[in-house]
């Protein structure tokens, strides 16, 4: 990523914790961050959001893995990945030693999990602050998504921020698969999340016309991309609208600036890009640049006064 | 299990994203053979690699990229040959002189090449056999004698057979019969192992179908030789984010990862990739317990 | 659209009624059925899905009233249309004469707006059935929308069941954007649904990034077309696994028959084809000659065969 | 109020939806002169009539149609101005000859004709002066004598001067002064009409942007003259089935209604569009009470 010649102030944070651009990656879209390198300036973007982490190393679910759909896709990897001893020993190190702040995606099924994760991650170098990925099924609720219950979710927010560094944010990431997000959203930011992201993939299911059953052996999948971009601008109004104080990390089908654009317009004070790094490997330094460039010609002098701007 | 393959090693250089011009179009049977102004890829381009493609053009609604290897890597341009299946590789297929596409690569890890001299049998299957160019010629410069088996369904299918057919003996097979000898690519494999004598082929390569690939590393392992396949499966990304081109691939510690085909592969071992198993999730694979799946 | 050489039994059934192609339009998207004259055989079609109609002559919401999104639009119309007694007079003799089935869409923000609605309808000639639109505010509940409570979904369900021509099936239709759908379509069936139709638009907004405010006057609107079908499925999916034996009018982002053949083998017995229309005014005779030729191609003999068939 | 208009009736034909090929594509200033081989819309056409061009080929994300207004009909072709402006025009703008485009047409309400030999002006914004040369054509055919008037912001932006030079007396008008006289359309309506003796100007006819049709169309009925514009509402359909396209026109009944700017236009009398109410929800339009709309 180049410094462009705008003269916006591109900075923001998350939470307390202040970042020099407001793009960032979204979890479980840009690995742990190393594949982009080729790509894109790591250590000017906002921060590397990385794949949800667990207690325990993960294979994920067996391939076919993904469905395209139109402007989106389909997935369900189920959270493959080298579990928290792995992202200790190797990526957050990598990361750190390059100076690539690391905004840290956790995952689990039992809130014990959550909040193991967050101990295991105090004080770690590099390591901004804790993304709480509540989309998961809650074994203890038959299966229920934790997300879509907001005591389920409370419980699992306020776990995390009791044992948390108190020097990282934490932040949680709703679902839009509910009839009331700004209910969860009051719930978490009542169990002390420090912001909120928005949004997580959308349930969907994509059958196969040649084999006539679903194309992902889990059945159902999360929907992203651009498709369902404005699901995730009407979930940024309503919770920003209903809690203009609670700092959002937006998310959902952002593809150009103009899209990161309508976020921050919305009330996200930053966004995440995941999907359209599948197409651009270099979308997230992209999107910042246009994004910068938006803002100039729309006369702001600074990204935070144009957050929440369409509500006025 | 000893494994008679290495993991392949990675490239050594990282891709880079260029938006090129296509400067060349030509239909090839089934196939249309495009080649594409990108000397930043082409001066990077390792046998056995591949480009991934964004398709479609500004009005898309295909995000995802369409991963197609390498055929050629010379004089600043790089060459494809696009089998139109889908709505991406159709509209790859309708790309005309003049016009650009975005394009990454090159991509994944080459083909590891032998000790000198040692004697090759490369196996290409369908369009497959387009992506084998480029290591023939580079065994045949290392001293390396090289048979090329190309196999089709028929004989519009079949690829680059005049081009291997400058670096190598070549033997086709076609499955109707169209063109070469009627048959599969491992029916020719088979006979030619046991027809030469011990020595007489030293390691195998082949890239193709996924059954094809299968029934040829079976074969190469069988015989004591080592195989490396570069294997197509459904990518979204190609460049490692994404985590939807896994395959069951045993490492050298002689466990089983979900390996990403793009980053880990396309080019694995032949005997390390658990063919039989692809689309399940075996209990032995790393992390298959934290999925709830038990050892039997 | 023309008889095609397929020998596909292709008739189906809203709940008792018999129709001779499981393709129809969706509600508000083919307006009331004859501006699609010139491109479409009405007659041959499942049935014109009539523009959801209310007890007074509406002007809808002022403009814009849209916004195209990617694979998708937002649209906020507001139910603009004539009120029952324009709908009798004119709309549903001019189908009569002609013969064309009608499913009339009802819509109301009382449960008595929605009951008077279906008694003015008894026995009205080519009035094949009703579909309750409860995706409407109820001004009794503060505006919130019946399909997001099971409870307000099933009074109005069942007021309307209670007064409606018992020849005429009734299907309740039903919003994605609820935490439970299989929650609501068990409330609505109970309470006397003939059938489900699924699903209508998702809430989503967009924002006008030159007037950076959104961009319909209504703030948000809803999502269809393509970029939701995977949402569609699921829902279709998920009821038709919890309840085999209701019927379901399946609808979101169908474009082709392929489309179309997905809803059918996820347990839709007839498919509404909405905003596909607005890109090919033929799309549902398109969809109709497709689907029969993909069921041919896939060996079934009818129609009713291949329902639910990827749940097997 | 009495009205100086009837409202258009509508064309006598219905529409037909065709895949068309592109016969002739030229570029004309800021725009692209596209002829389609359509003979079937071509033979159907009256003035003021448009098309709806599905967008983006197959791989496309975006599904609702553009609409476009018919410059020309003949010959088994049909004409039309295309100025780059978003994703979908710019795609239409691209298509070169020999390629195939989805097209509706011909669509919505034409111009009334005046009686015989009644003298008309004709005033058409950017690419809105295209849309009148069949009017123009019919006009003379008819016996009238025509004035267009044809403004733009700019030269480049000027449309069919020189095809609407054949049919009438033409003055042109740009913003900037780079071709004909520098100010507005509406400058040169308002001298034309202080000009010219009373019975010397009959009817206007107008075509461009919202803004300009409503200037002419208020300086034509304080004139006491009857105008016809053809509007540009956001459409998703063209066909009349979506109703996003409405505006607030008064009905022959004098009552108003939102109208689809399609199917009950894009032809509406001047003085029967609400152009100051537009993007409102005035209290007396048909249904507003059922909005919650009161009567001040
Ligand atoms: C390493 C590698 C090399 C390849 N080389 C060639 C080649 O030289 N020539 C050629 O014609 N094809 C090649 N393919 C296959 C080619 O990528 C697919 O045919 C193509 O992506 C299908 O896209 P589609 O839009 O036509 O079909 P769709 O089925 O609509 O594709 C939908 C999605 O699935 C993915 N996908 C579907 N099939 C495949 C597949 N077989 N492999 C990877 N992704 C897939 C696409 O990338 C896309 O994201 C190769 C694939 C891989 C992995
Ligand atoms: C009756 C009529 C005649 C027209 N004639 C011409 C013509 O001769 N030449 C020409 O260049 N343009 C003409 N237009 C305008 C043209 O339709 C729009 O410029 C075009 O639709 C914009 O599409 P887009 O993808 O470029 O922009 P986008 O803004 O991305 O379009 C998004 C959506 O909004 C709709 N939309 C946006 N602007 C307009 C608009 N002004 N009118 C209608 N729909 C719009 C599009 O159809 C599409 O559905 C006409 C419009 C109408 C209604
Ligand atoms: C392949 C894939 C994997 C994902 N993995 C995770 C994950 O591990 N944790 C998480 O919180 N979200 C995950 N997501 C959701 C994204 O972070 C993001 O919330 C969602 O995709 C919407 O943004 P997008 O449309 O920009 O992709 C994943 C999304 C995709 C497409
Ligand atoms: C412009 C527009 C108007 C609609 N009006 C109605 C309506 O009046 N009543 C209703 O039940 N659904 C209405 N819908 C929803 C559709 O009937 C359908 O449920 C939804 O659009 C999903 O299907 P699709 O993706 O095929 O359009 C409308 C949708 C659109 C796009
Ligand atoms: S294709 Fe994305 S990780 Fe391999
Ligand atoms: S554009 Fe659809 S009703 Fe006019």
């Amino acid at each position: 990523m180049t410094a462009l010649d705008t003269a916006v102030d591109m900075s923001t944070a998350l939470g307390a914790a202040p970042i020099p651009s407001p793009v960032l990656t979204a979890s479980g879209c840009s690995a742990n961050g190393a594949e982009l390198e080729p790509f894109v300036d790591l250590t000017a973007i906002g921060a590397v959001v990385t794949k949800s982490v667990q207690l325990w190393p993960r294979s994920g679910r067996p391939t076919p893995r993904m469905a395209e759909t139109p402007s989106g896709m389909l997935n369900s990897i189920g959270l493959q990945g080298p579990g928290i001893d792995g992202l200790l020993a190797d990526d957050l190190p990598w990361l750190a030693d390059r100076g690539v702040r690391a905004f840290v995606s956790i995952a689990g099924t039992r809130v014990e999990d959550f909040a193991a994760l967050a101990e295991r991650l105090r004080g770690v170098p590099g390591v901004l602050g804790l993304e709480v990925n509540i989309s998961c099924p809650n074994v203890e609720s038959r299966g229920e998504v934790f997300a879509c219950d907001p005591v389920a979710a409370s419980d699992v927010v306020s776990a995390v921020r009791a044992v948390a560094d108190p020097a990282q944010p934490v932040y949680a990431k709703l679902s839009p698969d509910v009839t009331d997000i700004v209910g969860v959203a009051r719930a978490v930011s009542a169990a002390g999340a420090d912001g909120l992201s928005m949004i997580n993939t959308l349930l969907g299911l994509v059958i196969d016309p040649d084999t006539m059953r679903p194309v992902l052996g889990g059945v159902t999948g999360g929907l992203s991309g651009p498709a369902i971009r404005p699901v995730a601008l009407r979930c940024v109004w309503q919770v920003h609208q209903a809690m203009p104080e609670v700092p959002i990390l937006g998310m959902g089908g952002i593809r150009s600036g103009l899209d990161a654009l309508q976020f921050v317009l919305a009330g996200a004070s930053a966004v995440s890009v995941g999907t359209a790094v599948f197409n651009d490997p270099s979308a997230v330094a992209r999107v910042h640049d246009e994004l910068a460039v938006a803002l100039a010609e729309r006369g702001f002098a600074s990204l935070r006064d144009a957050v929440g701007y369409a509500h006025r | 299990m000893t494994s008679l393959t290495s993991p392949a090693a990675r490239a050594a250089h990282p891709p880079v994203q260029r938006v090129v011009e296509v400067s060349g179009r030509r239909p090839v049977g089934a196939y249309v053979e495009l080649t594409l102004a990108a000397p930043e890829i082409a001066e990077r381009t390792e046998p056995g690699q591949f480009v991934a493609f964004a398709v479609g053009g500004p009005t898309s609604a295909h995000l995802l990229r369409r991963s197609i290897a390498i055929a050629g890597a010379a004089d600043g341009a790089v060459t494809v040959m696009v089998a139109p299946h889908g709505p991406g590789s159709t509209w790859l297929a309708g790309l005309q002189v003049g016009d650009t596409v975005d394009v990454v690569g090159p991509l994944g890890r080459p083909y590891p090449m032998p000790s000198d001299g040692t004697p090759a049998v490369l196996v290409g299957g369908g369009y497959g056999a387009a992506a084998l160019r480029g290591l023939a010629a580079r065994l045949r410069a290392a001293g390396s004698p090289v048979i090329a088996i190309c196999g089709a369904a028929s004989a519009d299918r079949l690829s680059s057979v005049d081009e291997l057919g400058e670096l190598a003996e070549v033997i086709v097979t076609t499955d109707d019969g169209s063109a070469g000898r009627q048959g599969r690519v491992t029916d020719a494999m088979a006979e030619l192992l046991t027809s030469r004598a011990p020595g007489q082929v030293g390691v195998v390569y082949a890239c193709g179908p996924m059954a094809m690939l299968r029934a040829v590393a079976e074969a190469a392992t069988t015989a004591g030789l080592p195989s490396y396949v570069a294997v197509e499966e459904s990518m979204a990304c190609g460049v490692g984010v994404c985590m939807t081109c896994v395959l069951p691939v045993v490492g050298e510690d002689g466990r089983t990862r979900f390996s990403r085909s793009c980053t880990d592969g396309p080019v694995f071992g032949g005997d390390r990739v658990r063919f039989a198993d692809v689309g399940t999730l075996p209990w032995d694979v790393v992390g298959a317990d934290a999925m709830g799946v038990v050892a039997p």
